[in-house]
Parts: structure tokens; sequence; C-alpha cells
């Protein structure tokens, strides 16, 4: 179903971790605060952070989402999204299905 | 025409008296009371008179409104002007000494003046003013006001 | 260039130019020649009160005695910072007015009688400018008799177009008529007391006479006089009909001067004749006109909301204008005074302006009425804009003129520690806002209405209307020149009262 | 004025010629010529205050030149360029004039030197700006237009009366540093905060970007919240207050952005984000992290260029910014993709773009000053940063799910500027010290260290491996058509209803009242009521008896006092 997200991009993304966490010994420990200093900090951070967050965001989606038209048919929600102005635009997309 | 004849008549007769006076207090506005004003009023009520009598169409036939306009705008003008004289003899506005040889008399000059220009505006005012409501066309209906 | 002969004449040239002028209108009749002549003598009169204005703006003071009577016993004619600037106001707004008139007039009025209302108009502006120069008493009331007459008369022409102007005619001249008399009623108390009818003359010996009943009723009488002809709030029922019926070209003129030259004799009177010399003017000034002047911006400014014809939210807008103006002087500081004098020049410049717009809308599209006018902004767009702009002033947007006045006004309503008048006058901006918003909104955000077709007003009439337009953004942009004269003005008139200044 | 000609001026100047330049070519090519004229007209001044004009009893200071406003007006000159290039087909007067008047005015208040000069451009970048949305003309786009001027005039009004206690408590109204001792300042600093996006006041921001046309919403995401960053670092700089403002500002709308289906909408909360930074910078106020607001901002407003230009290149060809409509774009639209890329990569902080130059200048100012938690909700809006303008902008655009479209690749012109935005981004990355000359402190930093680089590059893949993990289990946000409720809410839903409950209640209680109620008091009320009518009482025409009865009484009230 999704295209893009195919094996090889998996395992492409793996290396370039791997590597990153090699490289994680090559830092030479200049962090502000002492747990920047922890091993591997940085990368449970990049990960964590964003697992949790889009969790909480798909928490969140529960609470406010709305249909289009909730402000009504009049507002820009749930307009046509503008061709270029006034000027009719070159019309090539095709709409899917 | 040929009700109230002798109304006519007198009025005939009066309208002369009535003019004469109006000429006497106006000259004599400046050694007795009178003046302008009064003198325009008298005069107007001359006229006024004569329309009572013979009819506004009368009058109109006798001094046109053009006429009454132009008394108007010209006993202003002659009230105005005189004051604009002594302007261009080199005196301040209303200042009438140069107007004869001698100051006094030049003073007694400009005063008769303007005593005649308001006599005239007056006279041709109050007239204009009785012509406009008497002949006014009642060309507004009761529910317009 | 100008020999020193005429300019020592200047005073009196400035009344008596369009006095002489006014018959020969009549006297030409037909509509270009009467015209034509009008024009040219309003820019002469304009260009003697610049010239005045000219030669006061250093403080000087310009007097000149008629008939070489001294000034006690004969009429002066006395100028000051003060009055050149109202003269330049009034012959500024007559000359544009002018040059407007003439499409407009055509339009408005019978061909045979052009010659009798130019005249009129010309006779109007005479007795304005006469009741601005003079420095006695009576003659005011001879000038402001001439310039009301002229008024109710050319009111009256608008019965072209709406028969109703003659009742409006009619009420105004009695409501002007009562104005006067109580202005004669006040001023012969006074005579009583002082016998001189020379202003200066009469601040003079009125110190000197101290407090009296008499003098308390003279004051109770002029103001009230002046209150009904600059149409102080309760006593304003005259205007909004006058204005609304006149002939456009009036309406322009009128309201741009007519009320602004009462302020002015107002201010005259209050701080040059009276001075201030005994508590009960404060009193009055504070417990009555304050309220009053109050109400009126706020009342004003609401009605004007729910207005359906133009011409009448422009003419309740300036009940609530003219409002400030009072507020200002009943402020009673330099500050306030300032405010009156700058908001004077402020809203005649935008007035005359939203005027004209208006006039151009009834003569291209036949009405005043706003829910006529819908989308009048596409096919009159040098004409809606000329609106917006006069509108924005009113509003107070700032680059506007009447960001100006409010911001002086605002400002010393703070200085003496008046909040809730400050307060209201920030709100009344935002009422002034929805009236004038409403009928933008009606002018460019609905279509035209079917079938009607409307063309651009021509050059004539935008040509004026643009220059008032264009003067409200200028003196926005750059106050120097008016707030000079104006604090000029003011300290003119602290000077001559006896106010005791904190 | 005589001895300097504004850069505003060249602008407005410049509003007022194009509606009459008929050749749409030559309009354009004119229009392109106007941020070069501006910029060239103070790029060589020595620093100082120039034109000064007397206003009331002020000598106004209308041009200000110093390092602060130096790099604002450049910024401001190529946010211009880049709006102007990206509009070059666009035929549209009203747009192209107040696109110019509003980069005037932006630009005007940048140099201004004093608050009343800052009022009057800050007023006109309100009005400009919202006229650029009333440019798309449709209803939804005019309600939003009203909205969103109603909060800017709102900010104008603020100021406008913080301008007036503020000259009343000091006296003065040179716009220089200021404390929040005052309501004045207080208010001034609510003005700005209106214009800056604080939380709570936000919603014109994700209201009004996604209704202008898609070049107006380009022109839109330069200039008012910069000019508001640049007035707090003015004015503000150092309050303590702001870090808190500027995390919180910087933390929720990565929430937000994250299940947003408009992508503009998503550009906006991701504005509203990176402004959260900027805060912060200015909070800390020290030397390092002001310059690090500088120049996120000046990174910022290329890259968020760049983001909105490729979106807007997409609506161009496809009429739609919907994540539930769009995807598989990359085929047909590669160059479009190439730069949306870098743009992302820029707005994530990616080593080598710009992002990272400017952005870690204000985390070390963070760190250095000792904020420990707000120095992790900023690295955790980082990440957010990575999810929704790095990852969910071009994902969703090019890649995502393929629908099916067949379009061209974006007009040559439109390429062309996004390319030299691109450009811009990799080349400040690279040649940060660039940059750092520029801005108004002198700045000691390298942000190429080796543990820099690689903490972050950690960061970021591991970021980007749990997005594709999620992705691959169905974690990830379906795309669907919807909205999301915000603040907005309460003013577009909560208040009218409430206010529509209230009047249904207050009509119903009144008519039970008015049942017991003496009819007499009705009455009296209905006439206040209407008193102000069409017909009421107060604007009816008078007879002249009841009018002459006014007169008396007024004089009778008068006379009365007389006696008192």
């Amino acid at each position: 179903m999704n295209t893009y997200i195919t094996k090889p991009v998996l395992i492409g993304l793996a290396v370039i971790c791997a590597t990153l966490v090699g490289a994680d010994f090559l830092r030479d420990g200049h962090g502000y605060f002492s747990f920047e200093n922890w091993p591997l900090i940085y990368c449970a951070i990049g990960f964590v952070v964003y697992g949790v967050l889009i969790i909480l965001a798909k928490g969140l989606r529960v609470l406010i989402e709305r249909p289009e038209n909730y402000y009504g048919d009049l507002a820009i929600d749930s307009e046509p999204e503008p061709g270029m102005g006034p000027i009719a635009p070159e019309k090539s997309g095709v709409p899917h299905d | 025409m040929h009700h109230h004849l002798i109304l006519r008549v007198v009025a005939k007769l009066l309208l002369p008296f009535i003019l004469l006076y109006a000429l006497y207090v106006q000259w004599h506005g400046d050694y007795g009371p009178g003046g302008g004003f009064q003198a325009g009023v008298i005069f107007a009520v001359g006229f006024i008179l004569y329309a009572l009598v013979y009819g506004v169409d009368a009058l109109v036939r006798v001094v046109p409104r053009g006429v009454l306009v132009g008394a108007m705008a010209v006993g202003l003008l002659l009230y105005a002007g005189t004051g604009v004289v002594s302007l261009f003899l080199g005196l301040d506005y209303l200042d009438y000494s140069r107007l004869a040889h001698d100051p006094v008399h030049g003073q007694e000059w400009g005063i008769l003046l303007v005593e005649l220009g308001v006599g005239i505006a007056v006279a041709a005012a109050m007239t204009a003013i009785f012509v406009a409501f008497a002949t006014r066309e009642p060309d507004i209906d009761d529910e317009d006001w | 260039m100008i020999p020193q002969a005429i300019i020592s004449q200047l005073p009196i040239l400035q009344v008596i130019v369009p006095l002489i002028a006014a018959p020969f209108c009549a006297l030409l009749g037909g509509r270009n020649r009467a015209w034509a002549l009008a024009f040219a003598v309003s820019l002469v009169t304009f260009a003697i009160s610049a010239m005045l204005f000219a030669s006061t703006l250093d403080g000087t003071v310009l007097s000149y005695q008629l008939g070489g009577w001294a000034p006690p016993i004969g009429i002066e004619y006395r100028v000051d910072a003060l009055n050149a600037f109202v003269l330049l106001i009034v012959s500024g707004v007559g000359a544009l007015t002018m040059l407007y008139a003439r499409e407009s007039v055509a339009y408005e009025i019978d061909e045979r009688h052009h010659g009798l209302f130019y005249s009129a108009f010309v006779f109007c502006m005479t007795g304005l400018l006469g009741v601005t120069i003079t420095g006695d008493a009576f003659n005011v009331f001879v000038f402001l008799e001439i310039s009301s007459l002229s008024t109710y008369a050319l009111v009256a022409s608008g019965a072209k177009r709406d028969r109703r102007a003659l009742t409006a005619a009619y009420n105004y001249l009695i409501m002007g008529t009562i104005g006067a008399t109580f202005f004669v009623i006040g001023l012969g108390l006074l005579y009583m007391i002082t016998g001189t009818l020379n202003m200066a003359d009469l601040a003079h010996k009125l110190v000197e006479h101290g407090d009296s009943r008499t003098l308390r009723m003279g004051f109770a009488f002029i103001v009230v006089g002046f209150g009904l002809k600059l149409a102080m709030f309760p006593l304003h029922l005259w205007l909004p009909n006058a204005y609304t019926h006149a002939p456009s070209a009036v309406s322009a003129f009128v309201s741009a001067t007519s009320t602004k030259v009462a302020v002015y004799l107002m201010l005259r009177f209050l701080f040059t004749v009276f001075g201030f010399s005994i508590p009960f003017e404060v009193d009055v000034l504070r417990t009555i006109v304050l309220p009053l002047a109050l109400i009126g911006i706020l009342a004003g400014s609401i009605v004007a909301v729910f207005q359906e014809d133009l011409k009448r939210l422009l003419a309740y807008s300036s009940i609530s204008q003219i409002g400030y103006m009072l507020v200002g002087i009943t402020l009673l500081t330099p500050g306030g005074l300032m405010a009156s004098i700058i908001h004077l020049f402020n809203h005649a410049v935008a007035k005359a302006a939203l005027f004209m717009v208006a006039g151009a809308y009834v003569m291209q599209a036949g009405t005043s009425t706003i829910s006529d006018l819908r989308g009048v902004g596409r096919d009159m767009p040098f004409t809606t804009a000329a609106f917006v702009v006069g509108g924005l002033s009113l509003v107070g947007v700032p680059m506007t003129v009447g960001f100006i006045s409010k911001w002086y006004l605002v400002q010393a309503a703070l200085e003496q520690g008046w909040w809730p008048v400050a307060g209201l006058i920030v709100l009344s901006s935002l009422v002034a806002f929805a009236y004038v918003w409403r009928f933008v909104e009606a002018a460019y955000m609905y279509p035209t209405p079917d079938g009607v077709i409307r063309r651009e007003a021509p050059l004539t009439m935008l040509i004026p209307m643009w220059i008032f337009a264009g003067s409200s953004i200028f003196f926005g942009l750059n106050a120097s020149l008016t707030s000079a004269a104006a604090s000029r003005a003011a300290s003119g008139l602290i000077a001559a009262s006896s106010l005791i200044w904190q | 004025m005589t001895d300097y000609f504004m850069p505003s001026l060249i602008y407005f100047a410049a509003a007022a010629i194009v509606p009459f330049i008929a050749a749409p070519r030559l309009r354009a090519t004119f229009m392109l010529a106007v941020p070069f004229a501006g910029f060239a007209s103070f790029a060589t001044m020595a620093y100082g205050t120039y034109a000064f004009m007397p206003f009331f009893d002020f000598n106004l200071k209308i041009f200000r030149l110093d390092g602060l406003s130096f790099i604002f007006g450049l910024i401001f000159s190529i946010a211009a360029f880049i709006s102007i290039a990206f509009a070059w087909h666009i035929r549209d007067r009203l747009e192209q004039v107040s696109s110019l008047v509003y980069a005037g005015a932006a630009i005007g208040a940048v140099f201004a030197g004093d608050l009343i000069t800052l009022f009057v451009f800050w007023e006109g970048t309100a009005i400009a700006s919202a006229l650029l949305i009333w440019a798309r003309r449709t209803p939804g786009a005019i309600a939003t237009t009203m909205r969103y001027f109603t909060f800017q005039i709102a900010s104008g009004l603020l100021l406008f009366i913080g301008i007036v206690l503020f000259y009343r408590d000091t006296g003065s109204v040179a716009f220089q540093h200021m404390e929040l001792d005052s309501l004045g300042t207080w208010l001034i600093f609510l003005a700005f905060g209106f214009k800056c996006a604080f939380p709570l006041m936000h919603n014109w921001l994700q209201d009004a970007y996604p209704a202008a046309t898609p070049t107006g919403t380009v022109t839109l995401s330069a200039f008012t919240t910069k000019l508001a960053i640049y007035a707090l670092a003015r004015g503000f700089a150092g309050t303590e207050f702001l870090i808190y403002i500027g995390a919180a500002m910087s933390l929720f709308p990565v929430f937000f952005a994250a299940i947003e289906n408009n992508l503009r909408r998503v550009l906006a909360y991701s504005l509203n984000n990176q402004l959260g930074f900027m805060v912060v910078g200015i909070g800390i106020g020290t030397p390092l992290a002001l310059d690090g607001t500088v120049a996120h901002a000046f990174v910022h407003v290329i890259y968020k260029a760049l983001l909105f230009m490729s979106v807007g290149a997409v609506i161009y060809r496809t009429g739609t910014a919907k994540v539930s409509d769009l995807g598989g774009l990359w085929k047909y639209m590669p160059w479009t993709m190439a730069f949306c890329i870098v743009g992302s990569l820029s707005i994530s902080a990616f080593p080598l773009f710009s992002g990272f130059v400017a952005k870690s200048l204000i985390l070390s100012a963070t760190a250095s000053s000792g904020h420990i938690w707000v120095w992790m909700a900023l690295v955790v809006a980082s990440v957010g940063v990575l999810e929704h303008a790095g990852i969910k902008i071009p994902y969703s655009m090019f890649f995502g799910h393929d629908r099916g479209w067949k379009v061209k690749e974006a007009p040559l012109p439109m390429l062309l500027i996004m390319g030299f935005a691109a450009t811009l981004c990799v080349l400040i990355g690279v040649f940060p010290q660039t940059l750092y000359a520029l801005l108004p402190y002198p700045v000691e930093y390298e942000p190429y260290t080796a543990d820099h680089v690689i903490t972050q590059l950690q960061m970021l893949f591991f970021a980007a491996l749990a997005f594709a993990l999620l992705i691959r289990f169905n974690i990830y946000p379906a795309e669907y058509r919807s909205i999301n409720l915000d603040f907005d809410w309460v003013y577009r839903r909560f208040l009218p209803n409430v206010l529509r409950v209230v009047t249904h209640y207050v009509t119903v209680i009144w008519r039970v009242y008015a049942r017991f109620a003496d009819r007499r008091i009705e009455r009296a009320l209905m006439v206040i009521y209407r008193a102000h009518g069409p017909q009421g009482a107060l604007a009816r025409t008078w007879p002249t008896g009841s009018m002459v009865l006014w007169i008396a009484i007024l004089l009778g009230i008068t006379l009365g006092l007389a006696y008192l």
C-alpha cells in the first residue's frame, strides 16, 4: 500500500543509523549539560521523541478533528483551493480516481 | 372689473400721496425720523395696495419680476458701492469725506446715497416678497407637507 | 508687488468683494455667467484670506476701522491668528465648492434660478466671512443674519429634487432665527451693563463690571443662541433635514463652514469677550455644555449608523463631530482649545469631501440612499475612493486629519485627567467606523443592481473633491502648518481670557 | 527628509505607479527592480538616524539605521524580491500593489526610530496584508480577511493605546529598549505579541495563510511575523517572560502540524514553531541569543518562502494543497521536489543547510544561560520541525500515496526563483561566517564541530527511522479530509454560540419578566431601544414647536444655574 517506504529504503536508513551509532565514539563530550554526554543520548531523543510525538498527535486528533465544512460551506477549508487568483491557471492536473 | 368702484378710485387717488410720503421719509431721513428702510417699506406699500385692488397681474405688468430683482441688486450696489468709491478715493471703506469739496458735505452725500440704495433695495424686496407669495401656484398638495 | 494701500484694505476687501459681487450674480442671470463671476470672486476672496492668514501667522493683529471711526464707537474689523484661520477655511471651502457647484447646480437647480442661487451663495459666503472678521458684536449679528437668510434660501432651493427641502428650510429658519434672537437678547443685556458693542471694549468693561445677574443672563442667552447655530446636541434638530435636502453644493459648503463659524463665534465670545472672569461661565460649560457634547458625540454617531440616506448619515456624523469641538472648548486648557481649533479645520476638509461625494452620487446615480448605491464603488471608483479617504478621517485613522485632531483631544482630556471622556472619544471612533463601514460595504461588497448605469463624476467635481480628500491626508501627514496656526490661535485666546492657567 | 530618501517611499512610489503600467511583462519587470532600488538606497549608508520630521511636538525619527535594522532591512528586501519574482505571472493589480505596499510598510517599520512612525507603518502592514488575502476574492477568503484584519487592527489599537500611555509615563516616544513595568509597555508588548502570534493569539496565522493566493502566501509569510520579531528584539530583549512564551510557541504547533491536512496550514504551524525559537532567543537576550534570533529570522524567511513556493507551485499545477489529495508528484515535478527538499533540510537544521547554522546559535545560548527545561523543549520542538516540515511536506506531496496526478513541471520563472532561494539556503549553510558577519553583535561561534554535527545527525536520522517504522506499521496518522480545532474555535464557534444562547435566554427571561412587570417599564425600555433607530426619536424630523421647547428647557436650565 505505501509505495515509497520499501525494504531498500529501510535498510538504507538502518545502515546510516548504524554508522551514526558508530560515530558516537568520535564525540568529544562538550555538551552544556551532563546528560548530553551519555552515550547515544541523541539517538534516543530522536527516536523516542518522534514516536511519542506522533502518538500524542494521534491522540489529539481524537479530540479536535472535525469535518472540513465544520465552519460552514463558505469557510476557507471547504472551498476549492485557488488556482492562481482571478487568472485561470493552465490546468494540466488530473484529479485522482 | 366693475366691482369696488369706490375702492379703485380712492386707491388710485391715494397712491401718489403714499409714494410722495415715502420719498419724504426717504429724503428727510437725516433730519427727522425715517430713512431708507422705512421709506422703502412705505414705497412698497403703495405697490402692494395697487396689487390688492387691481390684482397681482396688474402689478406684475407695472413692475415685472426682472425689474424687482434688478432693483434689489442695484439698491444693494448703490449701498455697498458708495463705500467702495471712497476706497478708490484713498480712504477707508464707508468714509465719505471726499465725496464732496469738504468732509461734512461729503459725509452727507454719502449718507444720502446709501439711504437711497437701502430704500430701493427694501422697496423692491418687499414688493418681491409680496409678489412671490401672491402669485405662488398651489403646486404642493396638502399631503406633501 | 501689491501696493501697501491695498494691503491695508485687505480686511474690508475680504467682505465687500463678495458683497458687491452677489447682486451682480443676480443681475447676470444665466447659468455660466453667474457661475463664472461667483467662481472668480470666490478665488479672489480666497487669495485675500490667504494673504491675511500669512500676515497674521506671526501673531500680528490687523485692525481696520470702518468709515474712519475709532473702535469703541465705529465698527472695527479685527484679524488675528484665530479668525484668519477660520477665514481661510471659509473662503477655501467656498472657492472649491464653487468649482464643484457648476455641474452639480446645473443638475439640481432650474436654469432660470441660477443667477439668484449663486447670488445667495455668494451672500452666504459674505455673511460667514463678515461674522468671522468683524470685531464688533452687533456687526456679528448683522452678518450672521446675512449668512443665515441666504442659507435658508439655499436650502429651500433643493426643492426641485425633493420637496422636503422647503420644510427643512422653514424649520431651519425658525431655529436659526431663534438662535440669532437669543444672541441679540444676550448682546442687549451686555450692552445694558457696558454701553459698548466693540468686542475688545466689551471684554475690558465686563471685567471691570464684575459679576451680576444681568451678565449671567446675557451669558446664558448667548451660549444657547450659539448652541443653536452650531447644532449643539439637543439643539441640532434643524441640521439633519437641512443638510439632507439642500442642494449638494450647499450641503458641502454649509456643513464645512457655517457650523465652524458658529464654533468660532463661541470661542470668540467665551474667551475674548467673557474671558471667564466669573466662575458661573466655567460652571455652565462644565455642567451643561460638556455633558450635552458628550451625549451628542455618542448619540450622533449611533443615529448615523442607522441612517438609510448617505447625506443624512453625514449630517448626524457632523453633530457628533461638533461634539468633539465642544469638548475641546470645555476642557479650558491650551491643549483642548488647540484640539478644537484644529478639528475645526480638519472636519471642514473631511466633511466637504464627503458631502461632495454624496452630491456626485445624487447627480450620477440619482440617489443618495445607501441601499440604492450598492456596487457604486466599481462604477464611480474615484468618487468612492474619496469617500473612503474622508470616512477614514471621520474615524480618525492615522495618516488622516481626523487622527490629528483626536490625538490632540485625547491628549488634552488625559492631561486634565478626564479618563472617561478620553475613553468615550475612542469609543465613538469605533461607532464612526461602523457607519463609514456600512457605506463602504454597500459600495464595494455588493454587485450593482441590474439595469443601473452610473458613470464617474465629471472632472470639475472630482478635482475639488480630491483636493479636500488629498488635503485630509496631506495635513494628516504633515500637521505642522495647521497645528502651528491652531496653537497660535489657542494661545491668543487664552491670553485674552482671564483664566489663570495651572 | 532632505538628506535622505526612505526605502519604504520607493516601494510606495512604485505601488502608485504599478497600476498604470498596462503591459503585464513590463509591470512585473518594473516590480522586480523595486527591491533592488530599495536595498540600494540604504545599503551604503553609515549607521545613524536620518529623516527627521516634526509632527505635533515630537521630532519623528523616520529612519534609523543600525546593525539590527540593517539586517532586517536586508532580509525584507530579499523576501520582497523572492515574493515578487514568484508572482511573476500574476496580473492582478490589487495583489501586486498591496504586496509592494506591504513590503514597503514592513521595511519602513523596521527603520522606524520612534513609536509613532512604527505605529503608522505597523498599521500599513495590517491593511496591505489584509488586501493581499482579500485578493483571492472567494467568500471564504473574504471572511478570513475580516478575521485577520480584526486581529491586526486589534494589535494596532493596543499599540496605539500603549504608545499614548507610554508617552504619558515617560514623555518620550523613542523606540528603544523597554521594561514591562507599566500598563503602557504591557500593551505595546501585547501588540507585538499579536503580530508575533503568541500562543492563543496565533490563529490568525493558520487562518490567513491557507486563504491567500499561493503567491500571496509567500509574501505574507515573510513580513508580519518577522516585523514583530524585530520589534520584540528591539523593545523587549532580555524579558524573561518571553523565554517561556517562546518555549510554548515552539512546542504546541508541532502536534497540530502533524495531523493537519492542509499543507499551507502545516507550514503556518511550522512558522509558529519557528517563531518560538526566535522568541526564546529574544527572551534570553544575550548577544549570542539575539544574534541567533536575527540569524534565524534571516534564514527562516528564505527557507519558509522556499517551502511556501514549492507548495504554491504544486497548487498551481494541481489546484490543491491537501495531503489527502496529493502524492507521487516526484515524477512530474522533479525540480520542485528537489527545491522543496532543500527547504525541508534547511528548516530541519541538517548540517550544511542554513537552519543548522542559525538554530544552533539559539540552542547554545539557551543552554549556556542554564534554562534546561526550555532547552529540552526546543530540542523536542526541533524533532517536531523535522516531522512536519522536514518530512511531512515533501513526503506527502511528492511521495506518499500516488493519487494519479499527471502534471507538468512548474513554470520556469517559478523554478528559477525557487532555485535562487535553495541556493541561498545551501550557501548560508556552507559558509555560515558570511551570515555571522552581518549580525548586529560580533559573534564567535563555530557550528561545525564534530560533536555538534554528529549529535544533530543522530537525532535527525533516528527520528527519520522512527518515521519509516511508523509508516511501515501503519501508525503514522492517516491522511483524509478534515480540519482540526484550534483556539480559533473559541471565537468562531464557542463565543457566537454562547452569545446565541445568552441572547436566547435573555429573550426568554425578558418575556417572562415583561409579562409580570409593569407595562410602562417595558414601554420605556422600548423607547430607549428605539431612540436611535431610523425611526427613533433622535433620528426623526421634529416639529418646530418641540424643537423650540428644547431650546426653552436648555435656556431654563442654564438660567437656573445662574441662581444656584
